[in-house]
């Protein structure tokens, strides 16, 4: 055990596969010498070679293309995408190849890669280094999408994708990449893939969230006792497929659901928790099922801190909730 | 690396059967006849293919006669554990490794017997059997992928090779360009094979590009090039022969075009009298590399007037009957529709078979 | 007046907005001397030349780019990806550039470009001629998304996209390109961006839906009808911005929605339906919202017609609705 | 067309200040005095830029220090209609055409008066007043932008061209592959400025493509190119003086590929000593290319050292009173946030916005 960012969890759960698996190679934009620009490739280069850590020339849909064809031939590549606002060139390679070999081929031929990317606001990176797109990705049938919240999870979870079968979207949230950190335990384990997690029991009011904004949740959540509301928070982790449960479960159990990401609110991925709560728990609910989400808008840069939902924005639909 | 203006093509044999001795390439017997039966049998796979789509048998078909040359004389030069990822004018290529019509069928009727479940539209052929790598519809995306599969080849030091497949209209898109350049940085042991056609659909390749050649792209990423007459069997096989020559040996990649032409519809959807004349057409009938090839093999003593006749055949009556088993066999059962999009069914998508069987019961293939 | 097919009324818009404006233009593969490989801009080479309909090369982020550098310029583009499947190599062009101009720039740029695209199965068209990924594109700020479902609002919805100072998706509905006839005004008229139909009225359940779909939806409150239950039909048209109110005030009457749509279901724009009932008209709410879409898998050919909502899927949902 | 291995590169001013005078362009000395005064306002911009990126006043800076011959001697032929479509280390062209450092540090604030109100990074300089359109983050985009619009002043019967700025990492993009296809086949009059820095971040150009040199890769195109010394603002003027004028006249594109070296971090992120070493940048900075225009001016007696001196404390003085004006510039009000997404402001965007209000009170600029 040792205490460890998210970066640094990150970079751990590369190297420990990296060392237990040789078909484990990285590819990205400056990921070898340079270690990544956030640094979480940082050291593999030195380890593992410039043939299992291979520099790419700038361009997405070439780094996604070929790692996927390095995934057909056997080996477990993880795609660096520099930012997730850089993801759209690749946007064909992912949506019509990565997410189908497996469906089209009848399944023989798969491509179990993982693609990596630093996403969300909160470091001043304005329009194009901000973004939370994971809808565009959820919406994709084929394709996993994972997002962690805390060190732990994130070198559990991250192993677990480069061991999956399928392609998995691995959702980084570079605003808590080096503000939170934890004890994370050495050696490979793995966190499974598809389940939610409850990191904070409470009977009023269920707060759903996933990546930096589950610690948003938690802060609003800490402002509710304070009111003598009991905020329960579930830390969904594997955005598709969802676990549906635990969601139905604790909005069950609260009668309230506030469903808390940076997206742009119109049909991002929150919409769909909502409909799933509308859909399969609407008689256990006492209140509207609220979003709190980032504005229908392209990210800005120098009002971040008004797009960026938190406890205050958070608490404020708790209390409209429980006041309903 | 040398910069040359690149507008001539090579050519071994011409329309008359004459050819270039020095050229020769030296192909075993056995695959030379192997090689002009798997073209004859594309030729007459897409005439009885487009019959049947023609009385609403199967949904589509795009055919590949006039550039049966290209894929044959390229997939000839390639060992058993090469990679070869198609667009989908390259039945041939899975022909000559010993895929079955019956199996082309199959696809073609997307039936239970397809190795695609029936999710694709026809002359999508994909066979894990014969390493011919799952094509899908975008253009060009197979590309980068027969690039990185080179890619870990090499870096799983296997001595592999692949050969990838596209048009001339493939060389606009987005795939292209990265992967041509992907190739030339890490030096893959891929070969590109351009099949200029002359037309995307209906846009002249004059106008696809201001580039005289096709082949002038491969200057773009410091890759080598070659210029080949496609309908020429014994150029495509010998440009062939030197590029995977070159991979295997660690000289990286090469891109070829081969100058060829469809003399049938892009698909039994197009209308070709639309945008190209008939005058066009019947000149490069008059080049069709099949009937090229026979003449070469006659005057090899490989062939005569007798066997050609009997192959014809042979392949008439083999097509015939698979096409009726094929057309015989059930679709795939309803369930697998939720089948294959995860390595392990997901809940939702169980649910959405549960409600699906339960509407058309278990195994349903189908009134 | 004149009777014709949705196919014809979009070539019709076309005709007549290039007629009266010399600023719009088209640029696509094969829209040419092919007329579009469904025949969409057949005959408009002859009439405006080669100037003003551009064949493209196959290239479709590069027919997104240079029309959007024209709408810049001042032209009123309209650019044609031959299938929706084939949009996502111009995702990057779409989503990062196109949606965005206006705001990143402080409206000292504008980029008013119409893409056209048809979209849906019911072709066999199979994995890759067959999709409805409009989410992608109602998820992203900055554009509009409009799909008609009939003749008259084909021509009336296109010429006010071309009219419209922002972005439209322009989604064509391809199953029904021929089927479904109309009386359609002759000359030029619009029908409003941003305001749903009611095509039929109802009291005991709402079905929501768009395109294609609304068709089937018509013949499954026929069959409901039958079995003595009144089911309103709403065809949204613009899908964003989303006529809201129209939607919650059908709800707020029935108590009962069932939203139909082609995509997969998960995080599709059904999800964002049911989110927007579930906040605002969840006290109306009689039974679950109730989703009728897709699979959540890629498209399929052999299965088409299991795949695709018919009449009798949604007449099930709609007893379950009332059932409930 | 020509296919010529074009390594070489042309120079006309070396870095002593020697020139080549019958290869001397005939620039009019009021425009090189203001050639001279942007490229060294770009420079002391950047120099005091990120002094207020390190003290936290700024978010972020990108700098060009090392390559301002190349938007400064571009820009220089341009008419004023025409267009220009930069990445983000072209503050000199904006300049050149008249927009004030004042505007540009608004931009750098992201205050009530930037242009972008706000929304973008620091170095995302736009400018509607000077023709200069609107960047973005991801790389290579501008490209067919430029080239479409390009394509709608043919289109519309005007002279206008437009020149657009890349590095040598967006060469490998997308876009590069397919702006420069379509500038070729539809002979849009349009400029493709690449500026080969050497380094994509740290990616070294051997290693972004197997190409010798990138101008080579408008062979793939069929567009004419030519190579320039980048830190050579007369190499850079002919060059983009003789695209300019094929370009206005019918002529179609050019490529330019000026080889030059970015001085500083790949911005204010960056740490270059990760992947260069300091000997490298040395012998660049013996290259730069303002004191070898300041050796120009002096030779051609158009500047000494005092007037040389009075115009670098000119630059200083209207940095630093611009700096401050601009810090000491409102935000935008809240409200903003909403605004500028669609024409009229949607619904939900109205929602949104009256619950900011609400919270933060209307025309709220912070605290
Ligand atoms: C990304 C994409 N855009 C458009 C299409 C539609 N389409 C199918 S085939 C084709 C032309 C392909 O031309 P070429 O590459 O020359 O191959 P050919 O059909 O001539 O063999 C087009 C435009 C597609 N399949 N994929
Ligand atoms: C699509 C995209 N991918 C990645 C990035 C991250 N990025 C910013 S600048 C840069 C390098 C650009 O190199 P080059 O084109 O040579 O321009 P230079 O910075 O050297 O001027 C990269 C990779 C980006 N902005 N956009
Ligand atoms: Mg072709
Ligand atoms: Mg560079």
């Amino acid at each position: 055990m040792a205490v460890r960012t998210l970066l640094q969890s990150v970079n751990d759960a590369m190297r420990v596969e990296m060392e237990e698996d040789e078909r484990v190679v990285i590819i990205g934009e400056d990921v070898g010498r340079d270690g990544g620009v956030f640094r979480a490739t940082e050291g593999l280069i030195d380890k593992f070679g410039p043939g299992r850590v291979m520099d790419a020339p700038l361009n997405e849909s070439g780094i996604i293309g070929t790692a996927t064809g390095m995934a057909m031939y056997g080996l477990r590549p993880i795609a660096e995408i520099q930012f997730m606002d850089f993801i759209y060139p690749a946007f064909d390679q992912i949506v019509s190849e990565l997410s189908k070999i497996r469906y089209r081929s009848g399944a023989t031929y798969t491509a179990p890669l993982v693609i990596r990317t630093p996403y969300g606001g909160g470091i001043k990176g304005g329009l194009y280094h901000s973004q939370s797109s994971e809808a565009y990705f959820t919406h994709t049938s084929g394709l996993k999408v994972v997002t962690p919240s805390n060190p732990g999870d994130a070198k559990g979870l991250l192993i677990a994708a480069i061991r999956d079968d399928d392609p998995v979207i691995f959702l980084e949230p570079k605003r808590i990449y080096r503000t939170v950190k934890g004890e994370v335990p050495d050696g490979a384990y793995t966190v499974p893939i598809g389940k939610a997690s409850i990191v904070r029991e409470g009977e009023d009011v269920t707060l759903i969230s996933y990546g930096a904004s589950v610690h948003t949740c938690l802060k609003a959540a800490d402002e509710a006792a304070s009111k003598g509301i009991s905020a329960e928070v579930v830390d969904l982790r594997t955005l598709s497929p969802v676990d549906a449960d635990t969601v139905i479960s604790s909005v069950e159990k609260t009668g309230r659901a506030v469903i808390v990401n940076e997206a742009p609110k119109f049909c991002s991925y929150a919409a769909e928790i909502a409909a799933i709560i509308a859909e399969k728990a609407v008689d256990s609910l006492s209140a509207p099922v609220l979003r709190v989400s980032g504005f229908d808008t392209p990210f800005t840069y120098t009002w971040e801190n008004v797009y960026l939902p938190d406890a205050e924005r958070i608490m404020s639909y708790i209390s409209r909730s429980v006041a309903y | 690396m040398e910069l040359r203006k690149e507008t001539g093509m090579l050519q071994i044999l011409d329309i008359e059967g004459n050819f270039r001795k020095e050229l020769e390439p030296d192909i075993p017997e056995e695959l030379l006849l192997r090689m002009y039966r798997t073209m004859a049998t594309v030729r007459k796979f897409e005439e009885i293919s487009m019959g049947l789509q023609r009385q609403g048998r199967i949904g589509f078909y795009i055919g590949a006669a006039g550039q049966e040359a290209c894929s044959v004389g390229s997939t000839a030069v390639l060992g058993r554990d090469d990679w070869i990822f198609p667009a989908y004018r390259e039945p041939g290529a899975l022909l000559l490794r010993g895929e079955t019509v019956l199996q082309l069928f199959h696809q073609l009727f997307g039936n239970s017997l397809d190795y695609n479940k029936g999710r694709q539209m026809p002359n999508h052929f994909n066979s894990r059997k014969v390493n011919v790598v799952t094509p899908s519809s975008p253009i060009a995306t197979q590309i980068p992928h027969a690039v990185g599969m080179a890619m870990a080849a090499r870096i799983m030091k296997r001595k592999d090779v692949a050969l990838t497949f596209f048009g001339d209209g493939a060389t606009s898109e987005n795939d292209f360009h990265s992967g041509m350049n992907f190739a030339g940085v890490f030096k893959a042991p891929v070969i590109f094979l351009c099949q200029n056609n002359g037309y995307a659909i209906s846009l002249p390749t004059r106008r696809q590009t201001a580039a005289e050649t096709l082949v002038q792209k491969a200057v773009a990423y410091g890759i080598p090039g070659e210029r080949v007459d496609g309908n020429d069997i014994l150029a495509v096989y010998s440009a062939s022969a030197r590029a995977v020559e070159r991979a295997r040996s660690g000289g990286g990649p090469t891109m070829i075009e081969a100058i060829t032409y469809r003399l049938g519809p892009h698909s039994s959807s197009d209308d070709p009298t639309k945008y190209r004349d008939k005058e066009e057409v019947e000149e490069w009938k008059r080049k069709d590399p099949i009937r090229r090839m026979a003449l070469y093999l006659r005057r090899k003593g490989l062939m005569d007037e007798r066997s050609e006749k009997k192959i014809g055949d042979e392949i008439d009556s083999e097509i015939r009957a698979a096409a009726k088993k094929a057309e015989g066999t059930p679709r795939p059962p309803v369930e697998s529709i939720f089948e294959n999009v995860y390595s392990e069914m997901t809940w939702n998508l169980r649910e959405e078979m549960e409600e699906t069987v339960q509407r058309y019961g278990a195994g349903y293939t189908g009134k």
